[in-house]
């Protein structure tokens, strides 16, 4: 960026998004018929859609911390900062959302060759290219290193069998990075390795899993006799559990942030007086007001947290508490949106029912409660066992 | 104050309930009557009402088996467990409590068509968002010698079926509760998709005639009809969830023992096991105030409000822990349709709302305890 | 009894109390300060105090469940739940409370031959001697199985070395039923024995524990080379653990029930509204209506297993629940009387500090509430592990 | 705003604070106090003044260091750790904001006189058990060209040995803060035993004099001054309060590593182990509450209420359930008299109705946030 001066950026990027983005992006909607997701076979809702794609696009903002290089706009903390208050102060939507931009990215940038970073980054910073994560397995839920999908050396390419659950819109994803068991003699958080898989490859197939909530945002995953190309390990072959821990760690972040914005966004209140009930409950009040100065604080330790890791001091482990804390706050959240919607919050007419029935999945997905709370029992308290 | 503790005769109707239940209405019943596009299952609450069921609340004299309310929450209880889907608690509890405060040869005749399945029946008091009779508004307006019914209820469960409905509807001088075919000309029903896959409607009242003969009870004294028959069902309803928080709480201690990650099961793990263990203390405590609700309703009705509204809010807690635990226990599987663990919590949802809420009946015991 | 038509029984029993409960007992106090523990070195603190433990005495009604021969009234559970009825009706107090009432003569009565309960029990029932109880130690705790006091049998005598912790008032306690080790080679719970000590014998000594209540309720007590005749031990050698899990099992109904029947008894809204402040704020009231719903709820769960129990439904290890849900309810009780006193009740000018202290130990004296939860979890649900 | 990360600056008063706390004022320093029958510890609070954190919050022109409500915020959790007791907050915080907000030489005096050691404070506020400064009833009668103090203040914190006194009174169209001595004639102390161990006074004023010398700020607009000095003095005590918190789960952490039972250390225990983490996460969230008033203080102080309530309220609950956990992870242990936590657990509660309690702050924050 030219300016660096923080309330210079500022300015140019205010009126560079007033100029840009289309009227019908900015009702700052998230919800999932709103989203542009991108990908090969991405249909656009809209010529908005497609035209405040292309314009963030040249501008590297579907990506905005990305180096410059590899398609983003290569803002440091501070200007981070700014573009998500103009972005909220102009209501806008995102342009362009991803598991290649949340996940893959991150790890890209943090293990990646500078080959599978050239080849693999700016398709995701454009929209062309669409990324989905496997992970879990029937058996590896919880305990994810005890995955058993199989790559074998076949010496000119690597050979996949197994199978994948839980890999979100595997289904519309261009391609899958995965975790696969590459030593099966090894200990078994020592013979993982991460790939990447095209999902055109032959021997693939998805089987959408229908939730509580309705939607089938989630798959099964088969791969049966895959053919990877050599190159397409990220970090070293039987190391991908690093890749892993330090996505989970990201991903915790990621999906605690969703609960901690919500927090320091729109107050609950408000969010509860839209109920035609309001909040004249005296239970329903208390509760509400201890979620509101809950979330509140966790929204304010999302900041803290960051702060910190710009000022060098590594949060670390801490990013299970974030995610503990963050995912449980939003359940809470979102049982209090039902209660005071009473009846009203009944059906599947409009989203309270389906976005309540999906905040239950926010502490089993990316590690559960239970694993969080171990992991700070172990890392950072030191607790034996 | 009566024993709680389960009478042979109880004992014997819930396991005869058990049987029953389990052979013809697993949750899968319930699965596939969504899956097909239905709100009821006019099949399984002819079977309810040849094991005699409907009959349950209703007097011997009218064909009934009058085993009381204590008895009405075994059998709320037991189709709680695995989410049994059927009018019971509409109109074999609700309307029969209701029909028993007037002591009339229609009444007689129409407790004696719910104990042999020819009426279902649902009432219609909400107006808002949240249960709150005393503040209803619709009006049935004088007009000769009877009335005209306009307005909308909302939240009619069972509305959507039923042969009749109990009307609540604000008179001259206060409310008064109307007993009318859901047929009549005036009366619109628009069926709800609700979360748990059951039969709810918004009603519709436009210009709807109703005639003296269509008042249950007294003009402008609603409550005296309607009171018992409102506490008679929250306290199955109540039941129903303490029943719904059971059959949860069971398949999450099951998969307990059977999932095993970490090369063990994970039952053993003590941090489960101690939030499964506070959950069965949970469900042992809200059992009680289930018991107590029903023995008071039988020995002492008019005394009741306040054991009923302890049961109800009890009921809706632990249900609702029950669901939350009982997903997030299972994991990624409790997510998935094809498990019922959302059956459990989407029904509980909706339970917690029918009737009145936490905290409509929190405020109940609290006044009833002077704060 | 003669009457026992239970209205003919309540009759009687009214006009008896009516005559014979003296006005000053008719307070219903129930604090340290006003009641009798009776004992060989027992102060009364006033007439009427002796007077009414005398009339009662001659009824049998300082034990009113008790058979008749060894000083009880042998009522049955209507008739006593009528008997605590009319006592709360006429406000009167206890007129005699005991370790020896509550843990002694059941396990006598249960455990005991016939010339120990002639011999122990219509002592008990009259108030001349005080038992305290001997089964913690320093090195356990929740792990109770695994106390070190030493019992050697020496042909004509026992030899009893050790120490133990927490036995209630020890230091005015006539005589000590404790758990010891007489079988170092055993399987922990198999070389137990349960014993009876006169707290005079040369040997035993003790020392007030201090509590952060100001109070000193507890003891230590130290056995050194302490003789004991051999007939003072209750069931059979080695089988103490029975006679422990009994008196648990009894022990945790009988702390649970000061919870449960507080819940049953006078409304919390009322003890609050005692309170200068009321319950106008919206947190504290919504807390109070929770705390009395589950509160209530509780009590009809005490009452509801205790008629189980008479039905012949053995309640079992769901003593376990009573325990752990009673004393955590009184904790939260006892968190909002301190929350609706404010300033008033900061000080130790009331009993409402030192009483809110107080329930800190119901979930740990009487095995934890850890330790109820891993009951119920391993015994009532069947849990691994 | 400002980022929520300790400055060097702040990192190395911590430090310092760490290093002298623990030398100088360990908990044994509280029960040595407490054992001696004395409220006040004169000896720790000139070893602060010699520290210089009497005037943390003076100008450097009067004397002080001026490193601001972050840096205060700093001190006070760092005495919360080991509960040492002096009229820091009383007077070092509150009295010193309460005084910079008058800009005229009377006040610079004061400010030098407090950073000097020369003077102790305490707030007079509360009249009846809640701290509620709004509905002041004490009158101060206009008499002459001053006034005429009548009525009791209660749980006046550090005011059994405060050499000053501010005192909030009712005038003729408002309300009005008072600085006066505590010796002034009319004025009477009754120290009050508090469960904390520490200075707390309900103090009657009879005919007290005060002229308009006494008057801090405007007569008739007490908040103008009084609001900053209670949020200064809000924050602080959070601050110490989360503090409090962190001291006592880190002896309950100890306590799980070394503390056998079964075989093992308690802490190998999964559900001890969850219960811990959570706790931890609990003063995580509240230390990012805490931290984020000090910088609104400093940065914006005249938006700094709901960053205030937000830490007090955090804090108030965080402390207590720190408290609760210790004592019932220590066992018996944690309730004897001889153990430090008894000492956090009494000073958690006094301090979670100095200067507003949880429901107090949450309504705060609550109309903050438009509810």
């Amino acid at each position: 960026m030219e300016a660096t001066e923080p309330e210079a950026f500022r300015g140019e990027l205010r009126a560079w998004l007033e100029d840009n983005c289309p009227d019908e992006m900015r009702d700052g909607r998230n919800d999932e018929a709103s989203i542009c997701w991108g990908g090969k076979n991405w249909k656009f809702a809209s010529d908005a859609q497609r035209t405040w794609l292309e314009r963030c696009v040249t501008k590297g903002y579907t990506v905005p911390t990305w180096p410059v290089e590899y398609g983003g706009a290569g803002l440091n903390r501070e200007q981070e900062k700014i573009f998500h208050d103009e972005m909220r102060r102009l209501n806008a939507r995102y342009p362009l959302q991803s598991f290649g931009i949340w996940m893959l990215g991150p790890a890209l940038l943090h293990f990646g060759t500078h080959e599978q970073k050239k080849h693999y980054l700016p398709p995701i910073a454009r929209g062309e290219v669409r990324w989905c994560q496997g992970y879990s397995e029937p058996g590896a839920g919880s305990d994810l290193a005890s995955l058993q999908t199989r790559c074998e050396d076949k010496g000119d390419h690597w050979l996949v069998n197994g199978q994948k659950i839980w890999t979100s819109y595997a289904d519309k994803a261009d391609w899958i990075f995965a975790l696969v068991r590459t030593d099966r003699d090894a200990p078994k958080h020592k013979g993982i390795s991460f790939v990447l898989i095209d999902m055109q490859s032959d021997g693939v197939s998805t089987r959408p899993i229908k939730l509580i909530s309705g939607v089938s945002p989630f798959c099964e995953t088969f791969f049966d006799h895959v053919k990877v190309p050599k190159d397409l390990v990220v970090g070293e072959v039987n190391r991908g559990w690093d890749v892993a821990k330090y996505l989970l760690t990201h991903e915790r972040e990621m999906i605690s942030a969703a609960g901690g914005t919500m927090g320091a966004g729109r107050p609950l209140g408000a969010v509860l007086a839209d109920s035609e009930t309001g909040l004249t409950d005296p239970v329903l009040r208390a509760d509400a007001m201890r979620a509101e100065i809950d979330g509140l604080a966790v929204g304010l330790t999302l900041e803290r947290y960051k702060d910190q890791a710009e000022a060098g001091q590594g949060a670390g482990d801490a990013s299970a508490m974030l995610k503990y804390m963050g995912t449980e706050l939003n359940k809470r959240r979102l049982e209090l949106v039902m209660a005071a919607g009473g009846s009203d919050a009944l059906g599947w007419d409009d989203d309270r029912a389906p976005n309540w029935l999906r905040t239950k999945a926010n502490s089993i997905e990316g590690g559960t409660s239970e694993v969080m709370l171990s992991i700070i029992s172990k890392r950072v308290l030191g607790l034996p066992g | 104050m009566a024993k709680l503790v389960r009478t042979d005769e109880e004992a014997l109707l819930a396991e005869a309930a058990r049987g029953f239940l389990d052979g013809a209405a697993p949750v899968s019943r319930l699965r596939n009557m969504r899956d097909s596009g239905e709100t009821a299952d006019p099949g399984l609450w002819k079977a309810m009402v040849e094991m005699g069921w409907a009959g349950i609340l209703v007097p011997e004299a009218a064909g009934g088996s009058d085993m009381g309310h204590a008895a009405a929450c075994v059998l709320a209880g037991e189709m709680g467990k695995t989410l049994a889907s059927s009018p019971f608690i509409s109109t074999a509890v609700i309307a029969a409590t209701a029909l028993r405060q007037v002591s009339d040869r229609r009444a007689t005749e129409a407790l004696g068509r719910i104990a042999a399945g020819q009426a279902t029946y649902a009432l219609a008091v909400d107006e808002g968002a949240k249960f709150d009779p005393a503040n209803t508004r619709m009006e049935a307006r004088a007009d000769g010698n009877g009335f005209r019914l306009n307005g909308e209820k909302r939240f009619v469960v069972d509305g959507g079926n039923a042969d009749r409905l109990l009307v609540l509807a604000r008179t001259g001088n206060g409310l008064t509760l109307f007993d009318i075919p859901s047929g009549r000309e005036g009366v619109s029903r628009e069926r709800r998709a609700t979360i748990d896959s059951r039969d709810t409607a918004d009603i519709r009242f436009d210009e709807v005639v109703a005639t003296g003969e269509d008042v249950l009870g007294q003009v402008d004294d609603a409550m005296t009809v309607l009171k018992p028959a409102l506490e008679a069902g929250q306290a199955a309803l109540a039941a129903e969830m303490a029943g719904l928080a059971a059959g949860a709480f069971g398949m999450t201690v099951e998969y307990l023992k059977e999932r095993k990650q970490f090369g063990v099961p994970i039952g053993a793990f003590q941090a489960l096991q101690h939030r499964a263990a506070h959950l069965w203390c949970e469900c042992e405590v809200t059992a009680s105030a289930i018991m107590h609700a029903g023995r008071m309703l039988d020995d002492d009705p008019g005394n009741a409000s306040l054991a009923v509204s302890l049961a109800k809010a009890r009921a809706t807690d632990t249900a609702q822990r029950a669901v939350q635990e009982g997903v997030q226990m299972h994991g990624g599987i409790g997510m998935t349709d094809a498990f019922d663990m959302g059956f459990y919590m989407k029904r509980a949802r909706v339970a917690a709302e029918w009737l009145g809420d936490y905290g409509y009946h929190a405020n109940i015991v609290a006044q009833a305890r002077g704060f």
